[in-house]
């Protein structure tokens, strides 16, 4: 079969997905919620991966790079961020 | 059958032993009705009321007692009264039977077949004819008013521009029938209430109500299966004291219940915690009447002790005539009804029937209780 | 080719594990482990790619990993806590960005210049761009280095549209053209992109920025998902939808917690420059609050005043009252009342009503017990009073109040105050309590408030 | 400065105007004390508490008139007792002063300086001072008790064994503070509680207490910017007679609270409408003593007409002395702490205060109060 | 190849119409609408697949849809309502056995004898033929065509377990072999498979079996799964695997609401063996509910009759019983109540109460008055009453209370008894009315109770 | 990129999806929900539309009629009960 239609399946079913994750977010998780799934769209850094060690032109790779450098703050910096916030909220569920 | 309704003797009492609308539905059932003139003044029910349901209105009390084949009162009859009744007639009334043993012989010698309205069992399908049980109900909210009304205070808790007014305190002594709705009143009016009872099982029964109970330590105590409290060792008595001294020192009102049916009631407030009340505080010791739970209470009076008033007034549902009335008369229209034949249109007294068994104490000339047949003899 | 489907089933394992981070997410119990489980994920995505045969030299991805990993690092760990929304901006715009990068470097990689891979990688050119730009703005904004007001001026629609159409055209000339043009093309893509973000986003005010940014972190989804067709990379399309689509929900869920509408929020700023907004001035700072929020501040206090005034009585709303005290007492918070002494229309009135629902008599406290400890309330909840807990009866002279002692409600951490409208009580003056940082309404019958509130507590 | 207190003189009077606990705090705000041997014994305060709280007791009731700087009482003085006072003594009390012309006079000769309690504005300020309002309240919550005790029924409704009694029904005739204090009692009761005032704006103000308003349509009423009601024309006076016969008719219990301070109360029960009434009924008349809104109210007395029973005992807060004298006592403090100087430790009348401007009546052998001095001359 | 494409991308829109009905159908407002978008997805792939070009003959198709389309028609018009379920069984044994003969078609289709391929076709097959024979059992024992009583015998688990390893064997047997072989280890795997799902069902009570059907319908989602993957047919798989998870947790709901696991049902015969279960018998027919349920047939009800007793007293429950009462009003219901001259433990305790929590004394009804109309109630919600609703007064002669009018509300359509245990009140006697048809236990402090409910209504 | 890949993919999701799907149902739609669902499970009529049209062996278009037939009944059967039930539910709903 054609990759196409797997494609559109596959995309179709992540989206459905998508929506019927999330459905009902307390307020105070609506930050710490953003913050964690703005770290998953650092997936880019994988594409960024290839990009940068496939060596297929100067610029591709200087592209790769900076998309390396770029696509890890967003994923380092996005997990850690959202962390310190949801151990911070923890603490405060717990003292009660 | 005719039914005869004469008018009460005690002076002060208000209430009338049948009310029109149960007389029409006696004289619906086929009985017929005659009332002494004047019968229902004291509650507001006009003679034109009864005859509207009915009812012969006779001015001759004497006439009313001797034509009767079922007389229907609220006291006891004088041993005169017995006296003129016909033979073989029903008379059901209050009868005091654990103390006036020479009416019961009377009513025995005449041939009258007494029903006592104390003696109707408690369970749970005769609780339509249990006078002492609407009654005590009745009771228990007129206690907690005239206890009100004689307080220099108000109940409830009131946060006012002119001050924090504290709530009374209300401790109820004794969480049988009456108890249980002296607190519930209580509570109405905003009082905290406090409750105690030797029967344990009540004190869910309290806390249904929202009142607290006091908790202390007794032992073992217990019920008969009518429901009613076993007597305290003296040992118990003594704790039950002390375990109450400080509420009853706390509190602006305390009223007692523990009128023990058939015996003399406890004394439950001494004098000595009297002294300790703040002045002003008020105690209604319902069981006045009868001996007192109360030092100090005076029958069928009020008087004030140490700064304390003691209201010792008793017949308190009569304070409330017209409801106490509805209540006692349809007692007496189920109790009667219980005994109907329909088809013979005239009431038989069946000792198979355990209601009747209970109450009925004389019967074709014999004593048939056997209590009061062991009292007695 | 078995390396290529271990690294494909490893990826599978990687979006399993983004799924349940996701929905981790969304719950308070466990929102901290699935972070986890998502960053697990995103591990293993990372370490089976670099497995990949067609990585040949490492050298530059070290460095950009290096670099990239070392900044992230430290920014989060110094970020203050109450610069993580902006931290989040700025880490969204750099995902955007790298995903531009992405799509951009896939042009030297194709092997046919297939229209469809064209189309996709313009796509994350041009989604990236705008996240990018427009989450920089948002990052602006919200650590005030650019102001925080909604920035607008006149034909500013006009000029948008004209900038949309100029960039559907380059966008269309890009995938037909060749040669030189391409790079002509594409700059321009570029460059218009990243002025759509900054257009985009300007206009909106800063208050709703956290909106913007969830709505930004949606498109940087969209971005990657773009990316990974471009690339034919199957967990930047799984991942990059699941992100995208999760993100227009939580935006749209925001949006609601704030009463508005997603377009409201987007293009209300236009608006305003019509509406000369200088009477909504006074009133738009009072901040208006839904149950279900409330909620979530009630469920984490240790100790909660309730103030309850005449409106209480007019809705009858002390049954439902006890019962949310009985509700905070079970998880775990202290209860009081404060009951100021002309609360009400009569002496004693909110006493009557409170004894009726049963409220135990020791729970209500005088106002001159409340008012020394008031600080160390985190909720304080008025219901239908206003006069009681009006500060002007301290702060401003000449108030008809002024001098009356009040409940000094405003001193508790947080206040909530439940009413139908902004109108003033018996004395018929303002309140300013109604517009402190620390005051949120929650308009409404106060039964019906009070019943939504308890609702939640499920 | 000396405060004197001396004891009340009229009959029955309970309460006290000054109670320890406030005698406290103004001694510890600077004053000096004296009260009358006795004064608190109505209400349960000894002379030892007064003692303990830092107050001198003297036998001599003369001697406390003529010592003090500031004398605080409930009821107002005689002529006699005006003539004893120091010039530039200040005078508290319920003075009446839309009627006492002559008391008025003699304070303004004397050079007393006057304050009328009944004349405390009624701005939200100074709630916490003012009397009428919190012996109001009390009056409420007493007038519903002693007509509860005087009912031959009970309040809430009961579905018991012996049949259902039916909830009583009170209708309270203006909504005040007294009136709406009468509802929430009866209501806490069990009573159904209907509910009639001039002022369209308490109808919500009744129903927050749960009672029901009853709809008569009287065109356009209104109120004073104290919150008094206007008068009505005779035709709206019509309209609510009219309106209320029915309701009157079918309550238990009829509670009347307009009282209209400074004018003759109206009348809104008349004889027609008690003939109507179920025997045993109880009507309770607030102002029976300034002229009654009953016919047939007579002032002091409980007294039976047709059947029904006719409440007009007047000086209600004092049933519960107690508290009452509390509530006074608190709205005297906060009057005199009002304008007390903390520097010199004296009670000063500064004009410009609003809440002083309205309540002082006389100040440097003048009349100052604005309205009773257009009265006078 | 454009044919193929335009089949497969209808099959992506079929597969998105059978995602939001399935959402659909979650939801009473929506549910009848969700079925219709489902079979308009069942429509489109139906009619798209004919389009395909390997379809060469429509003859044998033409004959099996007429006929098995006017089948299933004439049977889903005539069966009866109570008949529902039973119905549901059949269909989905019809399923089973459908995608039992896809994969075994799929067998003589093969172009390569693929390991792979004959794993998803035994699959098929077994799970196919599980999926009927479990579902003529469930279907008999509903229908009453087979002892609805949970049928065991000694050595059954040990028979299973061997059953089960022999499927295993054949199963691996027949992907391995090839030739006429095959044929047998074939039809030993259809044998089987057929057997296992008789024995799994047996030992399962008729009162199990929904959960069992629905367990049964998510296998032939699976089976479906499984027969698309054999002949490479997306939508079956997409379609399937939706079946089949939904499936799962559509069981697991259902086994929340009956208040079991999932394992206690399906295994909860086996042990049947051991205990003897006489004394279980006696309390087994009072039927539990939970809140949620309770909610949802308020919710439905025009008319409600609230009886409460001393537990309403005890678990200070009257402000609630207030909130339901005006919940369901607003709801559109009628509410009164029926109060018993001797509920409680005092004359008049239940006014007492009901007067504190302000229920207007216009609903209160006399015994004598409610009697007569019982029948005409929907709901009679009994709340920690016990004796002053027991039908043992009327029916039982020798109880202790016979003969005592009592309030029949075993006569209205639904009775919902809400008291914390089967135990007995004041009289010390069992309640015949708890084991009624109609009745329904919420086991629970009253107060709880009624909380929960009051939060279903949302 | 391998069919398996993309059919891990589309499996994992498709499960996911059905798991979030159905969330809280009321107890009256357990009923109608399994009918419908089962329902779509018919979806292996599909399936037996090729294998019945095929023609590749007399058996296979014998097998294929039966599964047409078996499958066809529990499509049109099950749509039709389930609106059945549903319309029940709705009149029901409507009626108060
Ligand atoms: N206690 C006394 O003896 C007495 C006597 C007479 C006068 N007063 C005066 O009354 C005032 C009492 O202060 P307060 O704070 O209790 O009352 P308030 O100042 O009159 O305020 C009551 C508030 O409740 C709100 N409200 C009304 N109905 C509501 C409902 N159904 N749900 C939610 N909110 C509702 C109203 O706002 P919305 O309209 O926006 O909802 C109103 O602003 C003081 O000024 C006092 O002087 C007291
Ligand atoms: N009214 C009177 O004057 C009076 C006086 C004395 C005696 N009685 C007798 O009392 C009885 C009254 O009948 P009734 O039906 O009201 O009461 P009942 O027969 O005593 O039954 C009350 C039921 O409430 C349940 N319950 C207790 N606490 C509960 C809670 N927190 N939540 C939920 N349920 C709770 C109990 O079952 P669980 O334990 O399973 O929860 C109990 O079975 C009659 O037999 C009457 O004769 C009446
Ligand atoms: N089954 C029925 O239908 C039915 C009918 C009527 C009454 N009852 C039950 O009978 C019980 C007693 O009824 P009653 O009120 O007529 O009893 P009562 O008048 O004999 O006594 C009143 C209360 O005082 C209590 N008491 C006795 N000695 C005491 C002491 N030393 N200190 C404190 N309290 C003491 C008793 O326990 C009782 O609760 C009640 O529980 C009532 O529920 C049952
Ligand atoms: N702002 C404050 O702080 C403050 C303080 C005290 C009182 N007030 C307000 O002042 C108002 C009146 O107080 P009051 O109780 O002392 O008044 P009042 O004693 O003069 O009158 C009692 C009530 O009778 C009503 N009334 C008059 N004529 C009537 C008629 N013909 N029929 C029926 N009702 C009639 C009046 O409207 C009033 O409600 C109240 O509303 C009270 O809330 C306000």
């Amino acid at each position: 079969m054609e990759n196409a239609v797997f494609l559109a399946f596959i995309l179709m079913l992540s989206i459905f997905l998508g929506f019927e994750l999330i459905n009902k977010v307390p307020a105070t998780l609506h930050t710490p919620l953003m913050s964690g799934s703005n770290a998953i769209s650092g997936i880019t850094l994988v594409g960024a991966l290839t990009s940068a060690g496939a060596e297929h032109s100067t610029l591709a790779t200087i592209l790769g790079t900076v998309a390396v450098a770029m696509a890890t703050i967003n994923v380092i910096g996005g997990y850690m961020v959202t962390d310190r916030m949801l151990a911070m909220f923890k603490k405060k569920g717990g003292a009660k | 059958m005719l039914i005869g309704i004469p008018k009460e003797l005690a002076s002060g009492e208000n209430r009338v032993a049948i009310i029109p609308t149960d007389a029409k539905k006696l004289i619906r059932a086929g009985a017929t009705i005659q009332i002494e003139a004047g019968l229902g003044l004291g509650s507001g029910f006009s003679d034109a009321e009864y005859t509207d349901a009915g009812a012969t209105v006779i001015a001759d009390r004497n006439a009313v007692l001797a034509n009767a084949d079922i007389i229907l009162r609220i006291s006891k009859p004088t041993l005169d009264e017995i006296g003129q009744m016909k033979s073989g007639c029903i008379h059901i009334s209050y009868l005091d039977p654990f103390n006036e043993h020479s009416l019961i012989k009377a009513f025995r010698d005449r041939g009258v077949s007494a029903i006592s309205m104390e003696m109707i069992p408690r369970s749970t399908r005769s609780q339509k004819m249990d006078a002492l049980s609407s009654q005590a109900s009745l009771a228990g909210y007129v206690m907690v008013l005239l206890a009100t009304t004689r307080l220099p205070r108000i109940l409830p808790m009131m946060m006012t521009p002119a001050g924090t007014l504290k709530p009374s305190t209300a401790f109820i002594i004794g969480a049988g029938v009456a108890g249980l709705q002296a607190i519930a009143t209580a509570k109405r009016l905003g009082a905290k209430v406090v409750a105690f009872d030797t029967r344990s099982v009540v004190a869910e029964q309290v806390r249904s109500l929202g009142g607290k109970f006091l908790d202390i330590d007794l032992g073992e105590t217990g019920q008969t299966k009518d429901g009613y409290a076993l007597a305290l060792t003296e040992e118990q008595m003594k704790l039950q004291l002390e375990g109450q001294k400080k509420q009853i020192a706390e509190s602006d009102i305390v009223i007692t219940t523990a009128q023990l049916f058939g015996r003399k009631p406890p004394v439950l407030v001494t004098s000595d915690m009297i002294k300790g009340m703040k002045p002003g505080s008020v105690i209604v010791d319902m069981a006045a009447e009868s001996g007192g739970n109360v030092e100090g209470s005076v029958a069928g009076k009020t008087v004030v002790v140490d700064g304390v008033t003691i209201i010792g007034d008793g017949n308190w549902s009569n304070f409330v005539s017209r409801d106490a009335s509805q209540m006692y008369s349809s007692n007496l229209f189920n109790l009667v009804d219980e005994g109907w034949n329909g088809d013979d249109k005239k009431m038989v007294i069946d000792m198979e029937n355990d209601i009747l068994q209970g109450c009925v104490i004389t019967h074709g000339g014999e004593i048939v209780n056997e209590t009061i047949k062991n009292l007695i003899n | 080719m078995g390396i290529e489907l271990l690294v494909n089933m490893a990826y599978v394992v990687a979006a399993v594990l983004f799924i349940f981070g996701l929905k981790m997410l969304g719950s308070p119990a466990t929102a901290r482990k699935g972070n986890l489980v998502s960053a697990l994920g995103m591990f293993i995505a990372v370490i089976v790619t670099l497995l990949d045969q067609s990585i040949i030299d490492f050298k530059w991805i070290l460095a950009g990993v290096v670099v990239g990993g070392a900044i992230g690092a430290l920014v989060a760990r110094r970020v203050e806590m109450t610069g993580m929304p902006e931290m989040v901006a700025l880490f969204n715009g750099f995902g955007g960005v790298a995903s531009l990068f992405v799509g951009w470097a896939a042009l030297y990689d194709m092997h046919d210049a297939h229209t469809f891979v064209l189309i996709t990688i313009v796509l994350s050119i041009l989604i990236g761009g705008v996240t990018f730009s427009g989450s920089m703005v948002a990052w602006g904004k919200l650590s005030e280095r650019i102001s925080g007001k909604a920035i607008v001026f006149g034909g500013q629609r006009v000029f948008n549209i004209l900038l949309i159409i100029a960039i559907i055209v380059s966008a269309v000339m890009f995938t037909l053209s060749t040669g030189p043009a391409t790079s002509i093309y594409l700059y321009l893509v570029i460059g218009l992109s990243l002025l759509l973000g900054i257009m985009l986003v300007i206009p909106i005010g800063g208050a709703d920025m956290p909106v913007v940014i969830s709505l930004l972190n949606s498109y940087s989804g969209l971005a990657a998902c773009a990316a990974g067709i471009a690339i034919n990379n199957i967990i930047l399309i799984v991942a990059g939808a699941l992100v995208g689509a999760s993100g227009i929900i939580l935006t749209q869920i925001m949006c609601k917690a704030m009463n508005r509408s997603l377009s409201n929020v987007l293009f209300s700023g236009f608006s305003a420059v019509s509406a000369s907004g200088t009477a909504a001035k006074i009133e738009g700072e009072a901040k208006a609050m839904t149950a279900e929020d409330a909620y979530y501040v009630l469920e984490a206090a240790a100790s909660v005043v309730i103030v309850p005034g005449y409106g209480m009585a007019v809705a009858q709303a002390q049954h439902v009252v006890k019962e949310l005290q009985e509700l905070l007492e079970k998880n775990g918070a202290e209860v009081v009342y404060a009951i100021h002494p002309v609360a009400g229309r009569m002496p004693g009135h909110m006493n009557v009503l409170l004894a009726e629902a049963d409220v135990s008599y020791d729970l209500l406290l005088e106002m001159d017990a409340v008012n020394p400890r008031m600080e160390t309330f985190d909720v304080a909840i008025v219901i239908g009073a206003n006069d009681v807990v009006n500060p002007a009866a301290r702060e401003m002279e000449g108030s008809p109040i002024y001098g009356m002692p009040v409940i000094n409600v405003d001193m508790a951490r947080n206040v909530f105050v439940m009413k139908r409208s902004m109108a003033s009580g018996f004395a018929g003056i303002d309140n300013p309590l109604f517009f402190k940082e620390n005051t949120r309404m929650l308009f409404g019958d106060a039964k019906e408030m009070l019943g939504n509130i308890i609702k939640a507590f499920s």
